[in-house]
């Protein structure tokens, strides 16, 4: 990709203030249409002139999309609110610091002043060759760059390969898993609700998507339910550098002990594989346990039993495991 | 009597510009007219252009003109693996192989992508060690190294053979014969001596300088003359380089750089990539801007040579380095000849001062982008290398780590280099000390491997000198008769303060306020004298010596001129707040400004108009611009000296690596440093931290890749790259320095641009080390990845000679 | 509508990467038209054609007469079903349903490369190699059926050994489609990790890999377009009697007679003729 | 050597020295806010949607109303450069990778090469260029930079000056450890972190005397 064109393509930019006129614009321009949250993912492929929509949809416009509200005993979160409000807003510091914690990590203070909550979700991944504009199976190719014997894959997956080995590399998407929180995902023929977990796909199901969101889909709201409001949550993102890197490997945990042993527990995993991974067997290990250092390595250890490391990765299941290893024992 | 400027923290004079938006740098400059160029770039490591259909993006509305490696205007560059601006054999991914010039940016970037070019791969090769295989690709049609003998230089091939690969295996430096070699004493000798004997394969990395401000240039011509706006560190240099680039008279060509956003050595003496702009706007006749961008300032950006390595070392009981076998292969990158070395050689000579040593190196060239020089060429990665080896000796032999530095670091007498050179002074025992006082090592290493919570606590030190001067060069002053003195300085404004402290030693020996101090910078037209190249800490010592000269044949014709008028002798006159004046009667004397009106009408020397025959072209252009205007100072630095100049940073570090996540945080962090005498305290300390950041950038999280199958790069961004940032360095860093005056040079100054990257490498790498219970890695970056996975026991994710990774 | 699908490959250069997903539309209308096509010109030739079966049945003749033996069915089927999970496995994610499909493919693709090489070995050694082949008696009826179906009268060809052209014709594109599938498959198994190899893309050059995509893309919407002629001919009432012999094995003596030529195939008996009367 | 082939759709061009240098007289030297970035409505071909955004709009910048004719796809940090002539906001990456192009909108920093500039209409937008009192006075943080000897090279500076206003001016007695988190979305290749958090010290001390 040496070939530098580095200026956005001439396109049309469209800023509607519905969620029903945003709608029509992505069905009248279908796979040529671009949803505009945040931008900093998007600017980039635009610059590198690798994406060319005809039409770019803002939907920064639309004040439905924005904001934090109670909902019953749980919030609903509108997908445009920034990574700051998220990280600051006392419902969700008080309540699901998890997210907030999760919020504060994404990149810099100026990235989470104007990046987005569903614009970190559903983010693309930051495989190198992929964003390279390398003719890979997630591009529409029919190759695995980052798999080939020699290749430089140190941050690519350790889980859930299916031909592409990229990995999922948002912040908040584990917090959503840990918090049973559910995407609400809207087009013109209506509603559907996912549970977090559900949300994010692998390359198994489709390889050039990170979500169940099609053209013409918006997500128009992040549901959180009031099951873990207050719960004890741990969140740790292990990076090079403590600002703008994304994730090694990220752990976000949600649990419930009372009388010395965890009730109920949560565990998710980001940058490991091509989805936020819930860890629902290193759970089932540690629910009914003391949360001790020990059940903390066992649960580890389960927790990277199927992991396939690729040739320059090993370093990740230790990794992986002392986090879930952490997130048990922060519980005493 | 005015205070000493020198010494003293003050403001920098151009800072207000700086923090106001007002600062233009080469990319803020716009012209009437004004085009947009923009590059194709080669998109494989090594090809040739077959062929160039631009026909559709010259149609296009809006394109102007397009600029080829064979278009008839462009300078023919000759040499020796010499770099063009623009090619037809790329030698690099990101090469320039044509610009197109268009009306507005969008149009020039749709040109590009309209234009197809027909590219023949050629064998590429991005590791040295492939390139040294028996059959091998050669990264140049010609061979893969340059061959030196005497004045000859040319591109040879350059192989070893299948035995000397066997012979080392996949994990140790194969030893083939050596394009370098040099020996002092007998190098088995001092192994026979040694009490302990360490080996190791050492890997250091290649990486990019990333200066913030990618090197954009904007150009027009006007009455046949070049006005060129770029960023370079010197200005003075530039000007001539450019000048003899493009062929023309040095008169002929403006350059305008009064502001340089970031060098580290990556813009001594200006870019290829300005001819671009000058030709395309010589072309179109009209001004043109072209704006680099993140990637191109990557791929034409300059980067430090990496080097893959075997030490041997051989210590005494008592520490004392009896031996050292040093073994380099430096990837040369794809253009120039660095040096790198050659001069790690050197410096692990004067840091360890070895009674035997021996020396080989091969420099190999690779199809990645091409080397220069970055802060401490080859010092930085040979101590960053070492030190670590310096530590597990002491452990070894069960004594200190500082002793062990102290015992083998040289006096005044000390020596360096195959030709076992000498230094102008050398405090780096005292510098050791102080830093060991200032830093509170012998408190800080009782933690040494301890535990807090998770946290393993590591301690470190390294040491780092580098070359801190040269002479010779040229001091202009003029004091108007508005009483004030004008410093005129050739050397570019590279954000070292550098142009406003070299000043005050005029300054001060004209005994004037520094507010009455003007510095002339950063713009041909305005009268520059020649310069140090600005490269290896030279302009501190250089300039405060051509300052000072400069002031002095000032002086000399201020005391002249007042002796004159006044009566006595010249030497019964003395400067002090703007006036000559007869010592013994203060009261008898003139000020600067009627001493300046006598000077214009005196005539000869005292104006300008004769200048003394020692001084360069450049020199003499600018002083014959300004006879008349006021008093000139004008003179060559004729100071002499003996032995090369050597400035040293002692670096201390204390870490807490996390031992089930591999992170590291650096904790503490004190620099101390030999540099002479004080010139600015403030701007020092910004040069001993600011430097020791890039070191740690250096040692532990800077990232250059190449996925090896297509020679094609992925770390060309910051976020890729990883450049620390401010929450990866101490919260509050410390600094010291020895202070005591060079004794050959006249205000005591070294320069002090390099040590500092070097000391914060290797005290990062100590601690590290440290921190892990003395087990070295050896290479580096040493990112999160490698150091979990030494403090887990998992494999390695790189092999201990894979580079590029 | 494309044919093929290019890309830029890191270096910047143009390479085919495979056939455009418009061709898979293409062939399934291809098959479409031509079932269509053929059944609405079956039709309008109801009763045109037909064998005549007044030839005495040769004595000791029986009721039912083997057609495909238990191994070559189960072949068969086994080929059936991996042909399927292939077909689908490729070509459903193309339409847009998704789902993991890889490993199920390479598992089919293996499956199929097992069956093919057992049903060589076992052609060549247990079976009337030939009878699949198109002979010189082919020729001759292939000639009249040309002819009537221009119009023209023409005298009563040989009846069918085994096999009839049709089949054989059939068999023939099979097995070239099928090689070329296979053989481009095998390669792409290069591409997946495996029990047995870890994947490289770098076996080949991309300008190469491109035409092992290519017809790999071909030889799969090939088959599409041969499956659904395969199935129409199945289900087709005329052709039932086939088709059930190879769910049991069997053909009457009517169908026997009524399609083949007693003097040329005798069945797929124990000794390679016609089973003992019972 | 392969000889290369240009093809072109005109013809080779003649070019005497002679004849250039006369050509180039007129290209003067005038600074000028003209925008030669983007192409003008002339060179547009693609006509407007409907429904898409208005190209000339008003931006309010450092408390100025500025017309300016903005294409859909231009960053915030193209118009303030090329079209309005703020060249004090800088482009080190233009990737969201630097901060030197920090600006603020509505007092919150964004980084203005990352986001278009039809994202802030009627918004207010404020610039290093704004920082400064009208009648010189600096801003405190620029006044503590002075203090503390400032930046070295100083591409970053108007970022990080940037990053910093906004910070102290929400948080008057923020903690050196707080300063740096506030800085961190901004890089500084000099590495003069200790002297910039010296610089953010000192800026919370001036913002508390002038509080």
């Amino acid at each position: 990709m040496a070939v530098i064109r580095d200026m956005i393509p001439p396109c049309e930019l469209f800023q509607p203030a519905s969620i029903g006129d945003a709608l029509n614009l992505l069905d009248q321009y279908g796979e040529n249409s671009w949803v505009l949250a945040g931008g900093l993912d998007s600017f980039d492929w635009f610059k590198d002139r690798i994406k060319r929509p005809e039409a770019i949809v803002d939907l920064g416009g639309i004040e439905e999309l924005s904001g934090i509200r109670a909902d019953g005993d749980g919030l609903v979160i509108g997908p445009m609110t920034s990574l700051t409000e998220v990280a600051t807003h006392p419902d969700i510091v008080g309540r699901f610091g998890l997210l907030a914690q999760a919020a504060e990590h994404v990149a810099t203070p100026q990235i989470r002043n104007q990046g987005t909550l569903g614009g970190n979700l559903a983010q693309d991944t930051r495989c190198w060759y992929y964003r390279g504009g390398w003719p890979c199976y997630r591009a529409g190719g029919n190759i695995c760059y980052a798999s080939a014997p020699k290749a430089m894959n140190a941050e690519h997956c350790v889980f859930g390969a299916s031909r592409c080995v990229a990995i999922n590399p948002s912040d908040t998407a584990p917090a959503t898993i840990a918090l049973d929180a559910q995407m609400v995902v809207t087009n013109s023929s209506g509603e559907t609700v996912y549970d977090a977990e559900d949300f994010f796909i692998g390359p198994g199901i489709d390889i050039e998507r990170m979500t169940v969101m099609e053209p013409g889909d918006l997500l128009t709201a992040i549901r959180i339910p009031g099951t873990w409001a207050g719960a004890d949550f741990y969140f740790e993102k292990i990076r090079d550098r403590q600002s703008w890197d994304f994730s090694l490997v990220t752990v976000a945990s949600a649990m419930r002990t009372s009388g010395g042993t965890i009730q109920d527990a949560r565990i998710s995993v980001n940058g490991v594989a091509p989805y936020p991974m819930r860890l629902d067997e290193a759970e089932r290990a540690v629910i009914g346990q003391a949360p001790t250092d020990d059940i903390g390595v066992a649960a580890g250890d389960i927790a990277i039993r199927r992991a396939q490391p690729l040739r320059h990765n090993a370093y990740k299941l230790p990794l992986m495991k002392n986090l879930v290893r952490r997130a048990v024992r922060a519980e005493v | 009597m005015a205070e000493k400027a020198i010494g003293r923290d003050i403001a920098p004079p151009d800072l207000r510009a700086k923090i106001t938006g007002r600062a233009r740098y080469a990319e803020d400059f716009r012209a009437e007219g004004m085009l947009f160029a923009k590059l194709l770039l080669s998109p494989m490591p090594h090809c040739r252009v077959r062929r160039i259909d631009a026909s559709a993006a010259l149609a296009m509305e809006g394109v102007v003109d397009i600029l080829t490696a064979d278009d008839p205007l462009m300078p023919e560059i000759t040499g020796v693996a010499a770099e063009a601006a623009l090619t037809n054999e790329p030698l690099y991914e990101g090469e320039p192989v044509l610009a197109v010039a268009a009306v507005d940016e969008t149009t020039a970037a749709d040109a590009i992508e309209a234009i197809r070019v027909d590219f023949e791969p050629l064998p590429f090769v991005v590791d040295p060690l492939d390139s040294l295989r028996p059959g091998g690709p050669n990264a140049r049609l010609d061979g893969n190294i340059q061959w030196r003998e005497g004045q000859t230089r040319e591109i040879r091939e350059f192989k070893w053979t299948d035995e000397d690969f066997d012979a080392a295996g996949p994990d140790r430096l194969p030893m083939g014969e050596a394009q370098v070699e040099w020996n002092v004493g007998e190098v088995d000798d001092g192994f026979a001596d040694a009490d302990l004997v360490l080996e190791e394969t050492l890997l250091h990395q290649s990486l990019s300088h990333h200066p913030m401000e990618p090197r954009s240039v904007m150009a027009y011509w006007q009455n046949g003359k070049l006005y060129l706006h770029t960023s370079t560190q010197s200005t003075a240099r530039t000007h001539a380089g450019l000048a003899n680039r493009l062929g023309m008279d040095q008169s002929d060509v403006v350059l305008v750089t009064e502001y340089c956003g970031g060098g580290f050595g990556s813009k001594i003496s200006g870019a290829p990539i300005n001819d671009v702009a000058a030709i395309m706007s010589r072309k179109t006749g009209r001004p043109v801007m072209l704006r680099i961008n993140r990637y191109e300032e990557t791929y034409i950006g300059r980067a430090r040579p990496g080097f893959q390595s075997f030490a041997k070392m051989g210590f005494r009981n008592d520490g004392r380095v009896t031996a050292i076998d040093l073994y380099i292969v430096q990837d040369a990158g794809s253009y120039g000849s660095s040096g790198d070395f050659n001069t790690a050689g050197t410096v692990a000579s004067l840091c360890y001062q070895p009674e035997h040593m021996r020396f080989r190196a091969v420099s190999v060239y690779t199809n990645t982008p091409p080397r220069s020089a970055q802060r401490a060429p080859g010092g930085a990665q040979i101590v960053a290398m070492l030190e670590p080896i310096m530590d597990k000796a002491a452990r070894e032999l069960g004594i200190d780590r500082l002793d062990i530095r102290r015992v083998n670091a040289p006096g005044h007498d000390g020596w360096l280099g195959p030709a076992q050179g000498t230094m102008s002074s050398c405090f780096a025992r005292e510098a050791l000390d102080l830093g060991a006082e200032v830093f509170g090592w012998e408190e800080r290493t009782q933690l040494s491997a301890t535990r807090r919570g998770t946290k393993s606590i590591g301690v470190g030190i390294g040491i780092s000198p580098f070359v801190g001067g040269s002479r010779g060069m040229d001091g202009l002053l003029v004091i108007r008769p508005d009483g004030r003195l004008y410093i005129h300085q050739g050397i570019g404004n590279l954000g070292t303060h550098s142009i406003a402290d070299t000043a005050r030693a005029a300054c001060d020996v004209l005994g004037m306020e520094w507010d009455d101090c003007e510095v002339v910078w950063g713009d041909t037209s305005r009268n520059l004298p020649w310069s140090s190249s600005q490269s290896g800490s030279q302009t501190t010592h250089a300039h405060t010596r051509s300052n000072h000269a400069a002031a002095l044949d000032a002086k000399a014709k201020l005391q002249e001129i007042a002796a004159g008028a006044l009566g006595g002798s010249p030497d019964s006159y003395d400067c002090a707040d703007g006036r000559v004046f007869q010592t013994a009667n203060p009261g008898r004397g003139m000020t600067f400004a009627e001493a300046a009106r006598r000077a214009i009408d005196m005539g000869g020397r005292y104006s300008g108009h004769e200048l003394p025959d020692d001084l360069n072209p450049m020199t003499v252009a600018s002083a014959t611009n300004l006879a008349g205007e006021g008093l000139m100072g004008v003179a060559r630095d004729n100071y002499g000296g003996d032995g090369s100049i050597w400035s040293w940073v002692m670096g201390f570090a204390q870490v807490e690596v996390d031992v089930e996540t591999g992170q590291i945080d650096l904790t503490e962090y004190t620099g101390v440093t030999d540099c002479g005498t004080v010139l600015h305290p403030r701007s020092l300390a910004a040069q001993i931290h600011g430097g020791a950041v890039q070191g740690f950038g250096q040692a532990r999280s800077q990232k250059w890749v190449f996925d090896p199958q297509w020679g094609v790069a992925f770390a060309k961004r910051l976020y890729t790259a990883r450049p620390p940032g401010i929450l990866d360095v101490p919260l509050r860093m410390r600094w010291a320095a020895v202070d005591e005056p060079d004794p050959q040079t006249p205000v005591g100054a070294k320069g002090i641009g390099e040590p500092p990257i070097g000391a914060g490498a290797a005290a990062i790498a100590s601690a590290v080390a440290d921190a892990l219970g003395g087990q070295c890695l050896c290479r580096t970056p040493l990112t999160t990845d490698v150091v979990l996975a030494a403090l887990t026991g998992t494999e390695q994710p790189y092999r201990p000679l894979e580079t590029h990774v | 509508m494309e044919l093929w699908r290019r890309a830029a490959n890191p270096w910047n250069q143009e390479v085919l990467i495979g056939i455009s997903f418009d061709l898979m539309w293409a062939a399934l209308i291809a098959g479409v038209v031509f079932v269509t096509g053929h059944a609405l010109w079956v039709r309008s030739l109801a009763t045109a054609n037909g064998h005549g079966d007044d030839a005495p049945a040769p004595p000791g003749l029986p009721a039912r007469i083997l057609r495909h033996t238990f191994s070559a069915r189960a072949f068969h089927w086994l080929m059936a079903i991996s042909m399927f999970a292939l077909l689908v496995t490729a070509f459903f994610p193309w339409a847009g349903i998704q789902f993991p499909w890889v490993t199920i493919h390479w598992l089919a693709g293996v499956l199929l490369i097992l069956t093919v090489v057992y049903h060589i070995i076992h052609s060549t050694f247990w079976q009337d190699f030939w009878s699949m082949w198109v002979g010189r008696d082919d020729v001759e009826t292939a000639k009249r059926e040309v002819k009537r179906f221009f119009g023209k009268e023409q005298p009563e060809g040989p009846k069918a050994a085994k096999y009839p052209l049709d089949h054989k014709m059939y068999h023939h594109a099979i097995v070239v489609v099928t090689f070329a599938a296979v053989a481009t498959g095998v390669l792409m198994m290069f591409r997946v990790d495996t029990w047995f190899w870890a994947r490289n893309p770098y076996i080949l050059s991309d300008a190469m890999w491109g035409v092992v995509y290519v017809v790999h893309g071909l030889s799969g919407v090939a088959l599409i377009s041969l499956v659904i002629a395969h199935i129409y001919f199945a289900i087709r009432p005329e052709k039932w009697w086939i088709t059930m012999s190879m769910f049991n094995g069997f053909v009457n003596r009517k169908e026997y007679l009524e399609h083949h030529d007693p003097e040329r195939w005798a069945g797929d008996g124990p000794q390679g003729q016609l089973p003992e009367q019972t | 050597m392969t000889e290369v082939e240009i093809i072109r759709d005109r013809g080779p061009r003649n070019y005497s020295r002679r004849k250039f240098i006369k050509g180039v007289i007129a290209a003067g030297a005038t600074v000028s806010a003209s925008s030669y970035l983007f192409r003008g409505p002339g060179v547009l071909t693609a006509g407007q949607a409907r429904g898409g955004v208005e190209r000339l709009m008003t931006l309010t910048v450092n408390g100025q109303q500025r017309r300016v004719d903005v294409l859909p796809y231009e960053t915030l940090a193209m118009t303030l450069r090329y079209k309005l002539g703020l060249t004090g906001t800088k482009l080190g990456c233009d990737r969201a990778e630097c901060g030197a192009c920090t600006v603020h909108i509505d007092g919150v920093t964004h980084y203005s090469c990352s986001m278009l500039t039809h994202q802030v209409r009627g918004r207010e937008i404020r610039t290093i260029e704004g920082l400064e009192s009208p009648d010189g006075e600096l801003h405190p943080v620029q006044q503590a930079v002075m203090d503390e000897g400032g930046f070295q090279c100083a591409f970053c500076a108007p970022g990080f000056i940037m990053s910093m206003a906004a910070f102290v001016e929400d948080n008057p007695s923020a903690s050196r450890a707080q300063c740096a988190q506030a800085l961190s979305g901004n890089l500084c290749r000099c590495g003069d972190y200790n002297k910039i958090l010296d610089s953010a010290e000192r800026a919370v001390e001036l913002m508390g005397q002038r509080a």
